[in-house]
């Protein structure tokens, strides 16, 4: 349906409801939708389960969303860095969940709920603790472990230009999660530098086409 | 859309030809959705889309916003629908390759789906790919993705088939392209809601409700009371 | 490894072996490697599996390829076409071996085999014929069948522009089974308007980057 | 990489620092190869690739053909490596995204990644995330993906920890990252092949095969043939 054009991060936000699972894009600082991040903590959802690469680094953005106690749970691949005290508190102290993802299983469990794929046999992981529990089976002489998709309820994510029906394109290593995140969730809101008329992107390199995002907002941008 | 609309019996028209049938799609396609319309007659319905509807039109062999076949002034060889005819592209059009592109089908994005039909079920299972004769060779194509892909399902064909037989059954004896798909059936003689509850009459054309139950072999409901349009009205 | 840049169509198929499994790209006419299939034709590799969408039309091409009695199997999603004539006659007579799969499940069997995964569940073709005998699965109420990736020895595909490393875009719908293709084989041939010089495409804008590439033509010009 | 070369025990040098180790491993690189370079001292591997090289650096955060790390002036926020650290991009550089990039590790298609561990097996179990401490925060990243996809998995380790411990073992004692999936293990002081035939050591530096193998309690099996760089040859 058509893409809507947000007057600020807040209005792209709103109606995310308690209980949300809520996949963020970004990896490190790169494609990180800071403003959705902070628009979000203003807006009060909460029970939320985050779905991230990682845990949130010092004071702000996710770490800031994590010290407010609104997540429950967090899926993710490398929750511990040199800077991620708030996530470190809160699990050391048992106040949130944490389901450790291999980072490529996790980027593709959220391929496999945008292309309506039920299931699928990877490699990665077979014979270490992350595969404990999990169905494996021999497949042409490898061991396979069976993954289930992440569907998320909201994603956010931050992308370089949209058009004005939503189409996106990212800069280099910022596209990270971006893409696969905007094919994984019910309702997809990516923040953006820059805003142009339909028509401007070129059809061939568009990334993240129209029909995934719903919701887009000028942001990060200084004034 | 509405599930609680009354049923209406318009005896001033019908049957209803292709194009009509293809109006009658179009007007139920949302403002703003992104559509599949199958090979051959579903593709009438882009030309009953109304001015302003931002009905943006996916082709499987990977593109988003295709525009209309294209004049013989504007043939490009690399820019063909998914019946290989050559068409244009709209401003804010994308380009995906062949996986991205039924994985947007199958991740259920797509709005709607229009597809033809040799048979549909009461329970809404479709059968349009195969007509099971046994020195037929099998070809699916993307059938079978479509059919299961998108968040509603049209099928547009006549009621009845040359011989007689009606098109919508029972069960299919037809192989099947996929099961309990289909949502809405849109035929020259009547519309119809297709589902897990049955088979709801929607709209008649030229017959009444009574008239097309007879000819049915079905369970048949009518959508909550009867409207009729009495034959003569000026339509 | 380092791609090679071919002289002509035929040193670029050169070593194709009786047996192999070719993925031949193209959706009708467009992105389909015309002057490989001819230059395969000359080179005389047969007892060949041949996945390709369609099965060849008029007499040439894919159709000629299978005329000369090289295709011993074909794996394809619509073969039967008005002017599949070689094809309707070698299949009536028995001569060749015929596999059809749903289109998107075709494209996505190859993504599997290009990405690892073992097998994956999908939905689509549940409870129709060409879903029967294979194992199916009810995942959070849905059906679905489980299908296993199909790997090429060979690719051969047609694209837009090449650099010289082996980058590749494709233009309009042409693009449509060569990216995956390319990921899906151990040999990749891929035939190119045009070659330009390394750091020529933006590599925002790369559809198959080069590591996927191991050999590449111009060819399909007018002279 | 030839499998049936003579061990060499060179006893003119040894240990080997950091950089001796990236240079050991940068020469078994062949010419052209897709290379994935691990976070911490496996990314000094491409200070030693000789001029010429062609070889094509992965990172899995999205991109081929990454350049060396930024000067301070030209540092993007939207340009690092998988350690978040500012990079730059070559001529012939591609963009991707996360499930691409991990499809393309996944799939077998890197010919060479280079990791650190904590310890490796006998038969080439990797264990490289976790430390197996109760109270330890799980944090795998993509470790147990770059383990299982590249063709050929390189270890770059101290051979002993620093309680003297050796690293590599006969079964490995931390929760591994991957069953089987290193081929080579370049230490401080030897080279080892490691997988379904056991452990080879391939070159010694600063001990001969016999100390090591005194300090090791493995079933060692040394390249066939033993040639040795005795002491004070210039190198």
């Amino acid at each position: 349906m058509t893409v809507q054009v947000c007057a600020d991060a807040d209005e792209a936000v709103a109606g995310i409801r308690d209980g949300s699972t809520v996949l963020v894009g970004g990896f490190g600082m790169a494609g990180m939708p800071v403003e959705l991040i902070d628009a979000l903590i203003r807006q009060g959802a909460s029970d939320l389960t985050v779905v991230s690469n990682n845990a949130g680094n010092g004071d702000t953005g996710l770490a800031a969303l994590l010290a407010k106690g609104r997540v429950r749970r967090i899926v993710c691949s490398f929750p511990r860095q040199s800077d991620s005290w708030v996530f470190d508190q809160l699990y050391r102290e048992g106040r949130i969940e944490l389901e450790v993802v291999p980072q490529g299983t996790l980027a593709e469990r959220m391929r496999a709920a945008g292309a309506g794929i039920g299931a699928f046999f990877s490699p990665t992981g077979v014979g270490t603790p992350l595969a404990e529990g999990k169905e494996t089976r021999e497949i042409g002489g490898r061991t396979y472990v069976l993954e289930h998709p992440i569907k998320g309820d909201v994603a956010l994510i931050g992308a370089h230009i949209a058009d004005r029906m939503g189409n996106l394109v990212y800069r280099k290593t910022a596209r990270n999660f971006g893409p696969v995140m905007a094919t994984a969730a019910t309702t997809v809101v990516a923040q953006v530098r820059e805003i142009v008329e339909t028509g401007a992107i070129d059809p061939e390199v568009v990334v993240t086409p129209s029909i995934y995002v719903d919701r887009v907002v000028r942001a990060g941008v200084a004034a | 859309m509405n599930s609680t609309a009354s049923l209406v019996e318009n005896l001033d028209r019908g049957p209803l030809s292709k194009d009509e049938m293809a109006a009658l799609v179009a007007r139920d396609i949302p403002h703003g959705s992104y559509v599949n319309l199958g090979i051959g007659q579903p593709t009438l319905v882009a030309d009953h889309l109304p001015e302003g509807s931002e009905v943006v039109l996916h082709t499987e062999n990977g593109m988003l916003n295709m525009g209309p076949a294209a004049t013989p002034g504007q043939v490009d060889p690399d820019l063909t629908n998914a019946g290989k005819i050559p068409v244009t592209e709209l401003p804010g059009a994308a380009y995906f390759h062949h996986a991205d592109s039924f994985a947007m089908m199958r991740g259920g994005h797509l709005d709607v789906c229009v597809l033809g039909a040799f048979q549909v079920s009461a329970v809404g299972d479709l059968a349009n790919w195969h007509t099971g004769k046994p020195h037929a060779i099998p070809a699916v194509g993307g059938a079978m993705d479509l059919a299961i892909g998108a968040k509603k399902v049209f099928v547009m064909m006549t009621l009845f088939a040359k011989d007689g037989a009606p098109k919508l059954v029972r069960e299919c004896s037809y192989p099947l392209t996929g099961l309990g798909c289909v949502d809405r059936v849109y035929t020259d003689l009547a519309t119809f809601r297709v589902g897990p509850e049955g088979t709801t009459v929607l709209e008649t054309f030229g017959v009444t409700y009574d008239e097309l139950a007879a000819r049915l072999d079905l369970d048949l409901a009518s959508a909550s009371g009867v409207g009729q349009v009495p034959p003569g009205r000026p339509s």
